[in-house]
């Protein structure tokens, strides 16, 4: 470990009382094996204010942190800079180490070397030592210009939202209500239980799935402490960590609760559809209940298949069979208003639907059927009784052929692998052996992936009970017109011979996706999703259960497609990250609010018109305008569009940020992007091409805000006015941002801009807008990289230019 | 599709007395339809009910019902039946009939039999018009609506009937369209198997005269418009329950516990045999 | 969780076991009046205008689609003169 | 079920001390009446109050509704639920009842209207004698009919004329009215009251057809009266006040249904006018003078003629309890030796007009009264001698 300390060189520009310290962190190779640190930590020494600069392998370790606590006390440190990994990451880690220190965790800093540097420039080792340099002296620089905030505590309200009432729904409710929390548990269909009721047996165990499920959705129906809204969905959410107001509509049933689930009601029902639960090989009636260990067992009518439409009753045949008269058709929807501290997402995922593959011929031939319609034909309580029939003419096959990643890994479908065929066609496969041990099974796959506890024993015994498998999915299935028998032919793989096989019904193991509607669940929560669709994660390791919003927490399939013991045990997780919460019942948030200073303000207004929270008001005795501090998120979009710089971001005041710049643009600013991304999306977004080690350029310079609508012209011109070639500026998607709608408010800035540019006979190609989100990586790196043409047809003049016309701005 | 099938509610109809005499998609064929449903699934004994009616169109209905009925003078049923209930309490007495007979003519007689909780069911049939007469203005025309009697527009206001009922101590009171069927019917129902005075408004379709008068030439058109312009709102304050071109408040507004008239008479008679 | 796409395509397996009741429409021709309520609230479509006049002038209605009939009864109610009612079908062979 | 306690309430066998309104009402209640509905009026009040006493202790209703149109109506319901039934009012109230004692009269309900007459028109004097409501009585509801009125002229006839006036109608299937005064209603005599079995009491007749199917409800028997079922005996028959055929269906297009059954409403009256009518006659068979009277004014009249014929004047009397049918017979059957009538009303003349056409041409002599007195009997003596002298 190198160790450089520099005496103290007063000079005017800097700040008296900042004593900085700068980290320069190796995280192992992650950092050192790309940038030289020791260098940098020397070039940081060498920075106005830094009083000591070092490197060291692991800054957050717990020597490191110890280090820093040292020398915090020592050398009256009253800065720290970390040079590390990204701060969505460590921040947190750093600022406690701060604390502890005594020194206020506001005036902790840190540069991203890590994610936005040396994982992102892997071959360019001095190009990624300069950029790491940079970073530091933006990081330094911001960091002279630090105050210390007071964060204040907002309370936990000790009651928790959980929405779907699959098998992760129901173990949270069931966690978190038996932890003495009330809980609403939030389900959009008749009755609790998800997939995990539609299924015959669970791997490998082989035991009854809803034998284990129903007891504990009975147990949910009882509880106390668990309100089940069932036929209900989620309007809107509205609030923060701790404190969510929640909109329910409740949907009315045309049953009311009196109802004993006598059944008597059904049969007299002269209207009849496929029953969705039995996948459509069982019938039901426009009144039913959708399965018979449904929670609540009350019955439910279908009003869109019911004869009686408006308030006109023109059938009441289940009126009259009704004894407890408990029929209602006036009923009406519900629309609740709930009070929770914490959300909980287990919307669970969707069943692939094959059709879309032609080769495979489902919805063409009968005899090819879907892995779930398998499950209800193979169950006692489903259709057929538990007689494997095959649909065309309800006859026991004596030949099945399994066909694997059906709708998964391939672009045909989805591209990611769905995590629960493998072992479901093996349990398949061995409850058709149990029951018809004479059934040829021939089962195509392309890898079979068994890594699970008890899997490979299960793959092994499949493997004796001697089912085929065959690498090598089919290309085409056809069926044969007299005996409805089906023809596979494809490539085994292993043998490297073409196959051609005749079975009597076909199972497509069929994968899992996102819900159809995931998109409006993201909307309501402002979740972020992976580019597979899912839900993400505050953090892919460290905080897999966490959404990225505090307060909000996934589970089960939602999140990504997982098997039942996988989604019962991140439920418990969720509900345990919820509790710890809520136990504490209170929370501190971060201290990034706007401050208004009343003298500079003339009541101009515009601030109060694009604050997205309603926290600023006009108030006519004073003339100027009010500022709730306790209801701003912190987007700073009103700093921005303040003339008067009325209105200071508090950790993201304007001073800091322009600091950034200076230092981003202090050499070479003519082959520079500056890019301003938000924390949410854009940032994390870079973040992610780090750990996916996507290559881009080196040459961009990315200053973090909380929002894209916190960037204010005048940074735009203050980078240019310094001689930047280029500028990005990168925010989330419309619907996607975390301050409902202030990335409007980015928008028509940089429109704005782009037209006083044009007025000033300035390219404003030079100047970039991007809409990015966190898992986006792969469209940060390429914007980058589609940037560089821009930055190397931008000539000194125009430089020169530009930098004349905005300085005075 | 062979017509010599028997109608099941053949049993329920004065033998030759039907085809009925009202025109073509008229509410009261309804509500006679409807009353035989609720004698049917009530099950009750035909020779313990007695219909009465008054005169307008619905007060032929008294003739088709397949019961001991009578036909009385304008406006008197209720008084008329306030005879029969209490020299035979045994008997189950409806009373069927019109807006005017019941609430112009009869109106004195509505409200005092409502106050003394006579044990009676009535069933109301507004049409919003004397049809019989040719269609003039009644108690319950709405304001504007053209008659034989207001050529410029009716100017007088009309009764409530739910809300008038309520008022006067009603302990069962409805109103349908003659489109409910089944919740009219479920209506009279409750009615006949409550204890005492229980009113039901039943808005009819007069397509001939009010219809034709009012811009809605057909029965079909009439209907749609109970179809578009009902509303359902049970045990609302029937104060509220109004009827205007675009909206009809319908529902059950009052159902209430209270000893009939007849009752505190057979107390009140068995104290005084005592003495 | 929506359990299944909203598209069904297959035959349930009970389809046959569970069949909707089979209605048999009787219009006694000659006291309807023709007001088509029968024809306008049918919730299955079963019944249409006929072309041919009954005794009293008017056009009953006919039946175009027995098959569709569930017998809700409710052209029975409505019909304001008795002239129409259903009756269950007793299924013989072909329905 | 009542208890003999209970039927000893009945009839109240014995001497009584009791006003004409009283003992109408416990001569209707010795009649069988079990149902009274009524309004308040004076001078009929009494009768009213005395039932509101009686009627519950004898398992009877009686019911003050909200106007004597009510009254009538509940009178007629319940004459068809089984109950013979009253009411008691005066002239205005004798007014509203016209429209439904035509009711009545068209579904030949069984049934008593009492009017104890004030002076009129309109609200005129109520606590004044009059007999100006007879011919009301016989023209007041529209149509054309025939109905039966009795004229009590004590209070012992309050009792005995208004169990024949139950009696009557049930028999006749009309509406019976006792037309007393307000002083026969008002005075206070002796009345006796006999024993119950001593009672004679007429019941309408009940049908004869086995069942429903055969039972025309206006089918009548030889005597023109239909034989009458009540509600809830399983017969299901309908009534109106429409021109109606046998069965009670509506007959409103068809002269013929007209005629038969107006035709009949008449005729079961006039057939049966012996039966009905009756008259008291005093010292007539050799009289040459007549005096035709009922009511109050025929007891001035009977000692008007006692004295004329101590005398030594030949002077008779008609005493007229039945009024209506008007029994012009009686009146014919004496115009041989009669040489003139002599008839006191407390109204403008109005019987004098039936006397005057039963006389055929023989001299009737009217004598009017109004207000509070009624005649004194000299001045129905001077008349005597008025006529006799011409």
């Amino acid at each position: 470990m190198t160790q450089v300390v520099q005496e103290q060189k007063k000079s005017s520009e800097t700040n008296e009382d900042a004593r900085i310290g700068v980290y320069v962190c190796h995280c192992g190779l992650n950092i050192a094996g790309t940038v030289n640190c020791p260098e940098v930590a020397e070039f940081a020494a060498a920075l106005p204010n830094v009083v000591l600069a070092k490197d060291h392998r692991y800054m957050c370790s717990d020597q490191g942190q110890e280090l820093l606590k040292h020398d915090i006390r020592e050398n009256k440190l009253t800065r720290v800079v970390v040079a590390s990994c990204s701060p969505r990451l460590h921040e947190p880690t750093f600022r406690q180490a701060c604390e502890e220190a005594g020194l206020n965790k506001y005036l902790f800093e840190m540069a991203n070397i890590r994610e936005h540097c040396s994982w992102v420039h892997l071959y360019e080792k001095e190009e990624a030592t300069e950029k790491a340099k940079d970073l530091v002296r933006m990081a330094v620089a911001k960091a002279a210009l630090l105050q210390p905030e007071r964060e204040n505590e907002v309370q936990i309200i000790r009651k928790a939202l959980v929405i779907g009432g699959g098998v992760a729904g129901i173990q949270v409710a069931l966690d978190l209500a038996d932890t003495g929390y009330k809980v609403y548990l939030v389900e959009r269909e008749p009755s609790i239980g998800g997939r995990m009721a539609q299924l015959d047996k669970t791997f490998p165990t082989m035991d009854c799935s809803i034998c284990i499920l129903a007891p504990k959705m009975s147990d949910v129906g009882r509880h106390p402490n668990i309100e089940l809204l069932t036929n209900s969905e989620v309007q809107e959410v509205k609030g923060y960590i701790g404190n969510f107001k929640v909109k329910v509509l409740k949907k009315p049933r045309y049953v009311t609760d009196d109802c004993s689930a006598c059944g008597d009601c059904a049969p007299a029902c002269p209207i009849t559809a496929p029953n969705e639960f039995d996948s459509g090989l069982a019938t039901r009636h426009a009144i039913y209940t959708p399965f018979a260990q449904a929670v609540p067992s009350t019955y439910i009518i279908d009003r869109s298949l019911c004869l009686n439409k408006e308030n006109i009753i023109v059938c009441d045949k289940c009126i009259k069979a009704c004894e407890r008269k408990t029929i209602d058709f006036d009923m009406k929807a519900e629309a609740l208003e709930l009070d929770v501290g914490t959300i909980i997402v287990a919307t669970g995922a969707d069943v692939y639907d094959p059709t879309s593959l032609v080769n495979y011929g489902y919805t063409k031939f009968p005899n090819v059927i879907t892995s779930l319609e398998f499950e209800r034909l193979i169950n006692a309580g489903g259709p057929s009784a538990g007689h494997l029939l095959r649909p065309f003419d309800l006859r026991i096959p004596k030949s099945v052929a399994f066909v694997q990643c059906v709708g998964s890994r391939s672009e045909r479908g989805r591209l990611y692998c769905s995590n629960v065929c493998c072992m479901n066609t093996i349990k398949d496969a061995l409850l058709i052996k149990e029951h018809w041990p004479e059934t040829e099974i021939y089962v195509y796959y392309v890898d079979i992936r068994a890594y699970g506890k008890g899997f490979e024993d299960l793959y092994k015994r499949a493997r004796k009970e001697d089912v085929h498998f065959i690498r090598g999915l089919p290309s085409e299935i056809w069926e044969d017109r007299k005996t409805h028998h089906l023809w596979l032919t494809g490539e085994n793989t292993l043998l490297k011979e073409v196959y051609k096989t005749n079975v009597e019904m076909v199972i497509l193991s069929v994968g899992l996706e996102p819900r159809v509607d995931s998109e409006a669940v993201q909307r309501l929560l402002t979740l972020s999703k992976t580019p597979d669709g899912f839900f993400m994660e505050a953090h892919p390791k460290l905080r897999p259960v966490d959404a990225p919003t505090g307060g909000i927490f996934l589970a089960g399939c939602a999140e990504s497609p997982k098997d039942i013991k996988d989604s019962v045990t991140q439920a418990s997780a969720a509900a345990a990250r919820a509790s710890i919460l809520m136990a504490k019942g209170k929370v501190t948030v971060e201290a990034i609010t706007s401050e208004l200073i009343p003298d500079a303000c003339t009541g101009c207004q515009m601030c109060v018109k694009v604050c997205p929270f309603n926290a600023i008001s006009f108030i006519k005795e004073s003339k100027k305008v009010d500022l709730v501090e306790a209801a701003c998120s912190g987007c700073g979009t009103c700093s921005a569009e303040c003339p008067f710089n009325a209105i200071n971001m508090r950790h993201f005041t304007d001073d800091q940020i322009f600091a950034q710049i200076d230092a981003a643009t202090e050499v070479d600013a003519d082959k520079k992007i500056v890019a301003f991304c938000c924390n949410w999306c854009a940032y994390a977004g870079a973040d992610f091409a780090g750990v996916s080690r996507m290559q881009y350029p080196t040459n961009v310079r990315i200053i973090r805000t909380m929002c894209s609508g916190r960037v204010a012209p005048k940074f735009v011109e203050r980078a240019f006015a310094r001689g930047a070639a280029s500028v990005l500026v990168a925010g989330c998607h419309f619907g996607d941002c975390h301050y409902i709608n202030a990335n409007y408010q980015t928008q028509k800035r940089i429109e704005r801009l782009w037209k006083k540019m044009e007025k000033l006979g300035l390219n404003k190609e030079r100047l970039q807008l991007s809409w990015i989100n966190a898992s986006e990586g792969e469209k940060l790196a390429s914007k980058i990289k589609e940037m560089q043409s821009i930055v190397a047809n931008v000539n000194l003049e125009e430089i020169e230019a530009s930098k004349r016309m905005l300085e005075k701005a | 599709m062979e017509g010599e099938m028997v109608h099941p509610y053949e049993r329920f109809l004065r033998r030759g007395m039907i085809p009925h005499i009202w025109c073509e998609g008229c509410g009261n064929g309804i509500i006679l339809n409807c009353f035989a449903q609720a004698l049917d699934e009530l099950n009750v004994d035909l020779d313990k009910i007695v219909v009465v009616s008054g005169i307008g169109c619905i007060g032929r209905i008294s003739g088709y019902t397949n019961t001991d009925s009578f036909h009385t003078t304008h406006g008197r049923p209720i008084a008329f039946a306030t005879g029969v209930k209490l020299a035979n309490p045994e008997l189950k007495v409806v009373v069927i009939s019109g807006d005017g007979d019941l609430f112009a003519i009869g109106g004195n007689h509505f409200i005092h039999a409502a106050r003394r909780n006579i044990d009676i069911q009535v069933i109301c049939a507004n049409n919003f018009i004397y049809g019989m007469t040719g269609g003039q203005y009644g108690p319950t025309t709405p304001l504007d609506a053209w008659t034989t009697m207001t050529p410029y527009g009716n100017i007088e206001n009309a009764f409530n009937l739910v809300h008038l009922a309520a008022a006067c101590g009603a302990v069962y009171v409805a109103r349908w369209t003659a489109l409910h069927v089944r919740r009219l019917t479920e209506s009279i129902k409750k009615a006949l198997q409550k204890e005492g005075f229980s009113f039901i408004e039943v808005v009819s379709q007069c397509p001939e005269i009010f219809g034709r008068y009012n811009k809605m030439e057909t029965s079909l058109k009439m209907i749609q418009w109970f179809k578009q312009a009902s509303l359902v709102q049970h045990s609302l304050d029937p104060a509220k329950a109004e009827i205007t071109p675009d909206k009809i408040v319908v529902g059950e507004f009052v159902d209430i516990e209270k000893p009939s008239y007849g009752r505190l008479l057979r107390e009140m008679t068995t104290k005084a045999k005592e003495k | 969780m929506v359990l299944m796409p909203a598209r069904t395509w297959r035959k349930p397996l009970d389809a046959d076991k569970i069949k909707p009741p089979k209605g048999e429409v009787h219009i006694i021709m000659n006291r309807c009046k023709g007001c088509g309520y029968c024809i306008e609230f049918c919730p299955r479509n079963v019944l249409d205008t006929s072309e041919e006049l009954n005794e009293r002038g008017v056009h009953p209605p006919k039946v175009i689609d027995e098959n569709r009939c569930t017998i809700c009864g409710f052209c029975a109610v409505i019909c304001p003169d008795f002239a129409v009612f259903t009756t269950e079908k007793h299924c013989k062979e072909g329905c | 079920m009542l208890t003999t306690t209970e039927k000893s309430k009945l009839a109240l066998s014995g001497q009584h001390f009791m006003n004409g309104d009283i003992a109408c009402a416990e001569g209707a209640i010795a009649a069988g009446c079990r149902f009274f509905a009524g309004y308040p009026i004076t001078p009929a009040t009494e009768i009213a109050e005395r039932m509101a006493r009686r009627m519950p202790e004898i398992g009877g209703i009686c019911i003050q509704m909200e106007d004597e149109i009510a009254s009538m109506a509940a009178v007629i319901g319940a004459s068809y639920a089984g109950a013979k039934a009253m009411t008691a009012t005066s002239g205005p109230g004798f007014s509203l009842m016209q429209e439904n004692i035509g009711l009545a009269i068209m579904t030949e309900t069984p049934c008593v209207i009492v009017n104890i007459m004030r002076g009129g028109p309109s609200t005129g004097q109520p606590t004044m004698p009059g007999q100006q409501d007879v011919m009301q009585a016989r023209w007041g509801t529209h149509g054309d009919y025939e109905i039966i009125a009795l004229a009590p002229s004590s209070v012992q006839e309050m009792f005995d004329l208004t169990v024949e006036a139950f009696n009557l109608s049930e028999t006749y299937r009309v509406p019976v009215f006792v037309l007393a005064d307000e002083i026969v209603g008002h005075m206070w005599e002796r009345v006796t009251i006999p024993e119950t079995e001593s009672i004679h009491v007429a019941n309408r007749k009940k049908p004869t057809a086995p069942q429903r199917e055969d039972y025309a409800p206006f089918q009548p028997d030889r005597d023109l009266v239909p034989p009458m079922a009540i509600f809830g005996q399983g017969y299901r028959f309908h009534a109106t006040g429409l021109t109606h055929d046998e069965h009670g269906h509506p007959k409103t297009d068809s002269s013929e249904a007209q005629t038969q059954l107006v035709q009949r409403l008449c005729n079961k009256i006039r057939k049966n006018r012996e039966k009905i009518i009756r008259v008291e006659n005093v010292m007539l068979e050799d009289a040459e003078v007549a005096v035709v009277a009922y009511g109050i004014a025929a007891r001035a009249a009977l000692s008007a003629v006692r004295k004329a014929r101590a005398s030594g004047v030949k002077a008779g009397l008609i005493r007229l309890v039945t009024l209506w049918p008007f029994p012009d017979d009686q009146i014919a059957k004496v115009v041989d030796h009669v040489k003139a009538f002599v008839v006191p009303e407390m109204n403008c003349g109005q019987m004098v007009r039936e006397v005057e056409r039963a006389a055929k041409g023989t001299p009737v002599a009217f004598l009017s009264k109004l207000g509070e007195e009624p005649h004194r009997p000299s001045e129905i003596l001077d008349a005597i001698g008025g006529v006799l002298r011409k």
